[in-house]
C-alpha cells in the first residue's frame, strides 16, 4: 500500500459545453477501515473554479488552507478575480515548492474562464504530487481509482455535452471506477459549473 | 564427495536415484490418470496429488518472491483474495453466510465469487484467503468424502472431514498456502461447525467469522447470537453480519450470499446486494426488519444535522 | 540512511509557513514535509510515482540553424497520463530546450532558466548566448545532485552560430551536431547516424528530425502521439506544435450518451451565480429621481 | 553502511524465470455466443517484440481460451492444454465439455501451486445447454462463470467500462422498461472494439491489433449480423453445429 | 492465520527467514563445495557474450547477420567468432548471449540432425521445427532456473515458406518480418520496420543487403560491445549460406568539427 491509498479517495473532471464538471467519491478509511462517508475533497476557489484533494487527507485539510490563504491575497493584492488558468499554475508552483518532501496530493481543478467578448471558455487541468500541469481537453482524473476512471472516461466522454448530459457521463464515469476500486467510493459528489450557476448533486453509490 | 564425477557417472547410486525419479518425473505427465475423469487430481489411490516446486535450493523464499505481496507492489503474479465470511451453530441447523468480493491490490477482481464451496449436499465449505487453495481443495474433500461413504456405508462425520482437510493441508504448512474455511454441516451429532486453516488449526465450536472484514462481523454477530434464535432471525443476524463487514471493510463487499444446514442438508437462502441491503433493506424476506440497514438511512430525520422536532425544542 | 539535502539558493525558511505573513515565502524548495514523509516511509508506505515523460527528444544542425524535436506522450508507470503534451520549452526567443525525464522538473527548471536568461539578457544588453543556458542549466542540475531528474536537449542560435547540446540530470554536459534523449533515444539515434549530414537543407533535416521521432513514438512504447518540432535560424524561430499528427483517435463504433436521469442521486443544491437585484423601498415613498 | 532490510531479501535474484509481456485479453458471453478477444502487441518493457502475437487460441470448435502474462508460460500452456484435449477426443471420442475444459484448467493451474505459471486464462465458448459462457482463471487456478471479464495490463481500465456497459451497472432504467439481459452480438463487438480503442489511448502496453474469436451455438439467429462485417474468417472443423469465427482490426501502433 | 487478506496466498513473514538465522551451512547457496564444483557450476551469469543479430524478410528468403565479436564483460576478447550457423539445408540460426551456451546448443542441434538424419525417412528439419525445438528447449531449461544465456534467431526457407523467428532464455518466443536481438531490438529494429513493414515481398537481396549493412554500421557506432567485423547468412530456395567476413566502412569525420562539451571553441 502506498501513502496514496492510505486514506483512499479519487477525482475526475470533465469538459462539456460552455461548462465543467468536477466529481469525487466521499470516502475516508484508514487503510481497508472505512471512517468516514462524507468526507469532502472538492472545494469552491471562486465562484467558478472548483479544486479537487485526492490524496493523503491530512494534506487534503492543509492545502486546502493554504490554498484558500494564497487565493485571498491574490485577490486582495490585484483586486480581481483569479482566473483558473492562473490558478492552475498557482497549485503547480506550491506543489513543486515542496518537490523534496511532497504533499501526497495529486489536485484536479475544473473552471470556467472569461473570454475577451464575455462569454466563458471551459478549463480543467490535474498536476502530479509535484506539480507537473497537464491541461487536457477531454478529462483529468486523479486518486486510487485513476487507471479506472481512464479506461471508463476514454470509454464514455463525448464532446460537447450540454451540462445535463455532462452530469450523466461524470456520474456513470466515476460509479462505475470506484465500484471496482477497494479504496474510493462509498458515495459521490457532482459539481456541474455553467455560466449561471453551480449544481450539486449527491449520487447513491454503492456502499461497500 | 566428487560431485563432477557424481554428476557424469551413471552407476553411482545418486545417479540410480536421479533416473528413477525422472523417470518417475515423466510418468505423472503421461500417467493414465490424466486421461481419465479424474483429471489432474490423480489417482484417489495414489494419495495426494503431486506438485512441480521450483528446482531451487529454497522454494519457499522462490515463491514469495514472485508472488503479490502489500510490501512489494513489483510482485506480478496476483493471487486472487476472498473476505468476510461467517457460520454459526444454532438450535435450527447451521447459518453460513459469506461476502462476493475478490480483490487483486487495490483492484476488485471480482463481485460475483461463490465463497461457499458445495462439498455435498449436507457438507459446506467457506473460502477465506487463497481463492484457488480453497476451491481445489475443498474440491478434493468432496472426492473424498464420497469415498467415505463408499466405504463405510454411512455419510462422512463433519469432524472426519473437516479433520481430512487439516491433515491434507498441514502436509504443506509453511509452503506458502493461505486458506481459512469453515467445514458446516449436519452428522449423527447434530448441526457442526469446525474452523480449519491453513496453518494446521481445527477448531470446534458455534460461531466463527473468518476474513479481514470478520473483526465488523463479530461485532455484530456476537451481541445478536442466541442458541435459541428462530430460523428466521438467525438468517437475518447472518445477513446483517455480513452487511456491517461489507460496509466497513474494503476488502468485502458486493452481494452475501445466505445458506442455512438442516438436518436434511443444506438449502440455499439468498444473494442479498450489500448496496442495496444498505439503502432498502435485503427484501421482503422472513426476518427482515424491513427498511435499509445504514446508519445514515436508519437515523434519516434523527440525525444531528436533521434532529426530530421533540429533540430539537429541548 | 539520511540522505544530505541539496543545496538551494536559500535554506528553508526556519518559521512554519503558514504563519509566514507573506504569500511570497522565501525562495528555493521547502523541506517542512520532510520529516514526516520519511517516517511514513520507514513505516514501509512507498512514494507515489510522479509523472515522468518517458519521451524521444532530439535536436541536430543544419544549414541556417538548428531543429528541435520531440513526442507528445506524458506518462505514468504504464498509463498514458497526458497524450498531447509539450516538451519543446521555451528559454529565449532563440533558445529552446527540450526535456525528458520528471515531468516537473522539466517544466520547472526551464522555466527558472528562462527567466534568468531574461534577467541576463536585460542586465547585458544583448542577447543572450545559448552556452549561457547551458552553463546556467548544468550548475543547477550539479548543485542538486541528480534529485532535479532532468535530461535535456538544449539548442539555439546565436551571436557566435548554432549550438546543440545535452544535459543529463547530475549536470554533465555534451555538445554534438545531433543528438538524441529519453527512452525513444536510441530508436531516434539510429535514424540520426543513418540519415543526418553536414548542412543539410531546412527541408530535408525537418523530414530527419520528424523520422527520427517517429522512430521514437512507433517503437518506444514510453513515447507516443503527435510530432513537435522548432525551427530555430539566426534571424526566426518557428515553433511547429503538432507538425504531424499520425495517431488519432478512430471514431467509436458506439455512442455513449446517457438518458437524462439515468444516474440515481439524493441531494441537490443549486447555487445561483447570476446576482439578482431588486429594489425594495422601505420607508415612505421612492426616492424622487427625476 | 549496508541496509539491513536487503540482507533479508530473499534469495535467487540471478535469474528471474518470469517477465511480463504486456497486452489484454477480454471476453463476453452472449444468450447463444460468446466473444474472447485480445490485442496482439507483445512487449518487454518499453520495447515492442513483435505487433503480431496471438494470444487467443480456438482449442475446438465450441471453446476459445484466451491467455495472458508471461508469453512463454501462456504458449507453453495452451500447448499443454491442447494436448489433453486431444487426449480426451481419443479416450471418448468427442470433443471435452466447456465446463469440463474450464476445471481441467483448474487442476492444471494448481499443478504449479509452488511454482506458478504467469498466465491469466480467459475461457469463452458454448455449454452443452447451448448457451454462452465465460470462465475466468486467476494464475493459480480459482476460477468462475462469468459474463463478462477484462484481464491483464489494462484490465482496470476495460473492466469498468463493461461493468457499466454489459451488467448496466449504475444505470437506472427508464421509468416502465428494464435492462436487457443478453446483449446482440452486433453491440458486443461494437462494445469490444471501444475497449481496445479506449484502452489503446491510455495504456502503453496496447496496440497493434485486436484479434475477436465468435463462437456460436448451434443455429444461433447471431449468425446473419456476422454476414455484413468485413474481413471475418470461419474457423470451424467439425460438423456438430458450433461455429468459430475470427474477425481482425487494426489498432493504433504508438 | 494472518487475516489479513493481502498476505494471503504467499508463504508467511515469519515462516521466511527474515534475519538470517538459518544454520550458515543449510543456507540457500552455501552448500558444501569440493575442488570440482566449480567445474559443474551452471550458468547462473553469462561470461563470454556475443551482442546483436540482425534479421528480415525479404523477396526470396531470409537474411540474417551478426558481427564476429565475443566480449568478455567489457574486453573484446575473441574477434572471429561465428555466430551464424546451419542447421540442415533450410536453416541458419544466430545467436547473441553467453557463447558456450550457445556452442552447447549447436552440439545439441548436430546431434538432433545426425538423429534425423538417421530415421532415413525422407523428412528433414524444416526452420519452423528447429525453432519449435529449441524454444522446448529454452523454455524447460527456463524451468529447472538453468537457463540457456542466449537469444537466437531461428531463420529459413523451405517448401516456399520464409520463416523467421526468435527464442531467448526464458523461452518467449515470437515471430515478425524483421528482428533484432540485444541492443539491435533498440536501436537496428526501428530501422529495419520502417524499411521492410510492407515490403517483404518486394525488396530485392541487394536491396535488403543494403538495409542489413547500414544497420550493422549503425550498431558499430552506437553498441560499444560491437564490431565491424559481421557475416552475412541468407537462406532462400537454393539453400542457405552464410558469407565470409565482411568489413564495414566507417566515417569519423563529423568529429573534426567538435570542440569540447561546453563553451570551448579551440
Amino acid at each position: 500500500m502506498s501513502i496514496m491509498e492510505l486514506n483512499g479517495g479519487s477525482v475526475v473532471a470533465m469538459v462539456g459545453k460552455d461548462c465543467v464538471a468536477i466529481a469525487s467519491d466521499l470516502r475516508l478509511g484508514n487503510q481497508a477501515l472505512s471512517v468516514a462517508t462524507n468526507f469532502q475533497k472538492i472545494f469552491p476557489v471562486t465562484d467558478r473554479i472548483y479544486l479537487g484533494l485526492p490524496g493523503l487527507a491530512t494534506d487534503v485539510t492543509t492545502l486546502r488552507e493554504r490554498f484558500r490563504f494564497r487565493v485571498n491575497m491574490y485577490t486582495i493584492k490585484e483586486e480581481r478575480e483569479i482566473e483558473p488558468e492562473t490558478f492552475a499554475h498557482l497549485v503547480s508552483s506550491t506543489l513543486y515548492e515542496h518537490r523534496f518532501g511532497p504533499y501526497y496530493i495529486e489536485p484536479v481543478m475544473a473552471g470556467l474562464s472569461k473570454t475577451p467578448s464575455g462569454g466563458v471558455k471551459p478549463f480543467i487541468a490535474a498536476t502530479d504530487l509535484i506539480g507537473c500541469l497537464n491541461f487536457a481537453k477531454d478529462f483529468v482524473v486523479a486518486g486510487t481509482a485513476s487507471t479506472k476512471l481512464y479506461g471508463v472516461a476514454e470509454g464514455l466522454w463525448e464532446p460537447d455535452l450540454e451540462p445535463e448530459d455532462l452530469f450523466e457521463t461524470i456520474s456513470q464515469t466515476l460509479l462505475n471506477a470506484v465500484d471496482r476500486d477497494a479504496f474510493s467510493g462509498w458515495g459521490c459528489i457532482v459539481h456541474v459549473i455553467t455560466k449561471d450557476k453551480v449544481i450539486t448533486r449527491t449520487l447513491k453509490g454503492r456502499m461497500d | 564427495m566428487n560431485s563432477f564425477a557424481e554428476r557424469f557417472s551413471t552407476t553411482s547410486a545418486t545417479a540410480q536415484m536421479r533416473i528413477a525419479q525422472a523417470a518417475a518425473a515423466d510418468e505423472e505427465e503421461f500417467d493414465g490418470a490424466m486421461w481419465g475423469s479424474d483429471a489432474g487430481f490423480g489417482s484417489l489411490a495414489k494419495g495426494v496429488p503431486s506438485f512441480s516446486v521450483p528446482a531451487v535450493a529454497d522454494p519457499t523464499s522462490f515463491l514469495r518472491l514472485h508472488t503479490d505481496d502489500h510490501a512489494d507492489p513489483n510482485c506480478r503474479i496476483k493471487i486472487k483474495h476472498g473476505t468476510t465470511t461467517l457460520a454459526f451453530r444454532f438450535q435450527g441447523g447451521v447459518i453460513v453466510a459469506v461476502d462476493s468480493r475478490a480483490t487483486a491490490g487495490s483492484y476488485i477482481a471480482s463481485g460475483t465469487v461463490k465463497k461457499v464451496i458445495e462439498i455435498n449436499p449436507y457438507l459446506l465449505g467457506t473460502m477465506a484467503g487463497g481463492a484457488a487453495d480453497c476451491q481445489y481443495w475443498e474440491t478434493y474433500l468432496g472426492m473424498h468424502c464420497r469415498l467415505h461413504e463408499l466405504r463405510n456405508r454411512e455419510r462422512i462425520s463433519v469432524s472426519a472431514a473437516s479433520k481430512y482437510l487439516s491433515n491434507l493441508v498441514y502436509g504443506y504448512k509453511g509452503m506458502g498456502l493461505s486458506m481459512g474455511t469453515m467445514i458446516c454441516g449436519w452428522d449423527k451429532t447434530g448441526p457442526a461447525v469446525f474452523y480449519v486453516d491453513s496453518d494446521g488449526t481445527r477448531l470446534k465450536g458455534d460461531l466463527f467469522s473468518v476474513g479481514s472484514g470478520s473483526t465488523h462481523a463479530y461485532g455484530v454477530l456476537d451481541q445478536g447470537y442466541r442458541w435459541d434464535l428462530t430460523d428466521e432471525e438467525a438468517q437475518e443476524l447472518g445477513r446483517r453480519s455480513i452487511y456491517a463487514a461489507g460496509h466497513r471493510d474494503a476488502y468485502s463487499g458486493n452481494t452475501c450470499n445466505l445458506y442455512h444446514v438442516k438436518e436434511d442438508g443444506w438449502k440455499f437462502i439468498g444473494n442479498y446486494d450489500i448496496s442495496q441491503m444498505h439503502y432498502d433493506g435485503p427484501g421482503d424476506v422472513p426476518g427482515a426488519p424491513g427498511g435499509g440497514y445504514g446508519y445514515d438511512i436508519r437515523v434519516e430525520g434523527r440525525n444531528s444535522s436533521n434532529p426530530p422536532a421533540v429533540a430539537a425544542a429541548a | 540512511m539520511h540522505h544530505t539535502k541539496p543545496l538551494c539558493p536559500k535554506p528553508p525558511s526556519n518559521a512554519s509557513t503558514m504563519a509566514s505573513p507573506s504569500i511570497y515565502t522565501s525562495p528555493g524548495f521547502n523541506f517542512t514535509n520532510e520529516l514526516r514523509n520519511n517516517f511514513m516511509a520507514e513505516k514501509g508506505l512507498p512514494l507515489p510515482k510522479a509523472t515522468s515523460t518517458g519521451t524521444t527528444i532530439v535536436g541536430c544542425l543544419f544549414k541556417d540553424g538548428i531543429i528541435l524535436g520531440a513526442d507528445t506522450r506524458a506518462t505514468e508507470g504504464p498509463i498514458v497520463a497526458d497524450k498531447n503534451c509539450e516538451k519543446i520549452h521555451y528559454i529565449t526567443e532563440s533558445i529552446r530546450c527540450c526535456g525528458a525525464g520528471t515531468a516537473a522538473d522539466t517544466e520547472f527548471t526551464t522555466a527558472l532558466i528562462s527567466s534568468n536568461m531574461e534577467l541576463h539578457a536585460l542586465s547585458i544588453g544583448r542577447k543572450p548566448r545559448v552556452v549561457t543556458a547551458m552553463t546556467m542549466l548544468k550548475q543547477m542540475l550539479f548543485r542538486n545532485q541528480g534529485r532535479i531528474g532532468a535530461a535535456l536537449v538544449l539548442g539555439g542560435v546565436d551571436s557566435t552560430g548554432p549550438h546543440l547540446f545535452t544535459i543529463h540530470p547530475h549536470g554533465s554536459t555534451d555538445k554534438l551536431p545531433y543528438v538524441t534523449m529519453g527512452s525513444g533515444s536510441l530508436a531516434a539515434m539510429a535514424v540520426f547516424e543513418s540519415g543526418w549530414q553536414p548542412n543539410m537543407e531546412r527541408a530535408a533535416a525537418l523530414d530527419l528530425v520528424k523520422a527520427a521521432i517517429s522512430a521514437g513514438i512507433f517503437n518506444d512504447l514510453g513515447s507516443g502521439s503527435n510530432i513537435d518540432a522548432c525551427i530555430i535560424t539566426e534571424s526566426q524561430t518557428d515553433m511547429l506544435r503538432n507538425v504531424e499528427m499520425p495517431n488519432p483517435r478512430v471514431q467509436k463504433e458506439r455512442g455513449y450518451t446517457f438518458r437524462r436521469g439515468t444516474t440515481a442521486w439524493k441531494t441537490e443544491s443549486v447555487r445561483d451565480l447570476v446576482v439578482k437585484e431588486e429594489i425594495t423601498f422601505v420607508g415612505g415613498d421612492a426616492m424622487d429621481t427625476t | 553502511m549496508p541496509n539491513m532490510i536487503s540482507l533479508a531479501q530473499p534469495q535467487q535474484r540471478q535469474f528471474n524465470p518470469y517477465t511480463e509481456n504486456g497486452g489484454t485479453i477480454l471476453a463476453i458471453a452472449g444468450a447463444d455466443f460468446s466473444v474472447i478477444a485480445g490485442d496482439t502487441r507483445q512487449s518487454e518493457g518499453y520495447s515492442i517484440q513483435t505487433r503480431y502475437a496471438p494470444k487467443v487460441f480456438r482449442l475446438t470448435d465450441k471453446a476459445v481460451l484466451a491467455v495472458n502474462g508471461f508469453a512463454a508460460d501462456g504458449n507453453m500452456f495452451v500447448k499443454k492444454v491442447r494436448q489433453r484435449l486431444e487426449w480426451y477426443r481419443h479416450a471418448h471420442a468427442k470433443d471435452m465439455p466447456l465446463r469440463a475444459i474450464a476445471r481441467l484448467i483448474q487442476t492444471m493451474l494448481y499443478a504449479r501451486r509452488f511454482f506458478p505459471f504467469y498466465v491469466y486464462n480467459i475461457l469463452g465458448g458454448i455449454e452443452e445447454d447451448g448457451t454462452g459462457a465465460v470462465y475466468s482463471f486467476d494464475p493459480v487456478g480459482s476460477y468462475e462463470r462469468e459474463a463478462c471479464r477484462a484481464a491483464g495490463a489494462a484490465q482496470s481500465l476495460v473492466q469498468p467500462f463493461l461493468d457499466n456497459q454489459i451488467y448496466f451497472k449504475n444505470q437506472t432504467p427508464a421509468p416502465g422498461t428494464s435492462h436487457p439481459v443478453h446483449l446482440p452480438l452486433s453491440t458486443v463487438l461494437a462494445l469490444v472494439i471501444d475497449s481496445f480503442t479506449s484502452a489503446t489511448e491510455r495504456h502503453i502496453e496496447v496496440g497493434d491489433g485486436l484479434e475477436m474469436y465468435v463462437v456460436l451455438s448451434k443455429g444461433s439467429t447471431a449468425f446473419q449480423s456476422l454476414g455484413a462485417i468485413h474481413g471475418i474468417q470461419e474457423l470451424t472443423a467439425t460438423e456438430d453445429g458450433e461455429r468459430v469465427f475470427v474477425i481482425r482490426r487494426e489498432l493504433k501502433k504508438d | 492465520m494472518d487475516h489479513f487478506p493481502t498476505n494471503w496466498g504467499r508463504p508467511r513473514n515469519d515462516a521466511y527467514d527474515a534475519y538470517g538465522t538459518y544454520p550458515i551451512a543449510v543456507r540457500p547457496n552455501n552448500a558444501l563445495k569440493d575442488a570440482f564444483s566449480a567445474g559443474v557450476q551452471r550458468t547462473q551469469a553469462p561470461i563470454v557474450t556475443g551482442t546483436s543479430v540482425l534479421a528480415l524478410k525479404y523477396k526470396d528468403g531470409i537474411m540474417m547477420a551478426a558481427d564476429n565479436l565475443a566480449s568478455y564483460g567489457s574486453l573484446a576478447r575473441f574477434k572471429d567468432v561465428k555466430r551464424l550457423q546451419t542447421v540442415g539445408e533450410h536453416t541458419v540460426i544466430g545467436a547473441g548471449g553467453d557463447m558456450s551456451d550457445f556452442q552447447y546448443i549447436q552440439t545439441v542441434l548436430d546431434e538432433l540432425m545426425i538423429d534425423e538424419f538417421a530415421e532415413q525417412d525422407g523428412h528433414t528439419l524444416g526452420p519452423a521445427e528447429i525453432h519449435e525445438y529449441l524454444s522446448q528447449v529454452m523454455y524447460a531449461r527456463r524451468s529447472k532456473l538453468d537457463p540457456l544465456w542466449n537469444a537466437l534467431l531461428v531463420g529459413g526457407y523451405k517448401d516456399g515458406q520464409r520463416f523467421l523467428a526468435f527464442v531467448d532464455l526464458l523461452g518467449t518466443t515470437y515471430s515478425a518480418s524483421t528482428l533484432a536481438t540485444g541492443y539491435g531490438a533498440h536501436i537496428a529494429q526501428p530501422l529495419l520496420r520502417t524499411a521492410v513493414e510492407g515490403n517483404e515481398d518486394v525488396l530485392t537481396e541487394d536491396e535488403a543487403l543494403k538495409i542489413i549493412e547500414q544497420c550493422m554500421r549503425v550498431l558499430f557506432y552506437r553498441d560499444a560491445r560491437s564490431l565491424d567485423k559481421y557475416q552475412v547468412a541468407k537462406i532462400t530456395a537454393e539453400g542457405a549460406t552464410i558469407s565470409d567476413t565482411r568489413r564495414l566502412d566507417t566515417t569519423w569525420s563529423f568529429a573534426e568539427g567538435i570542440r569540447g562539451y561546453g563553451a570551448q571553441t579551440e
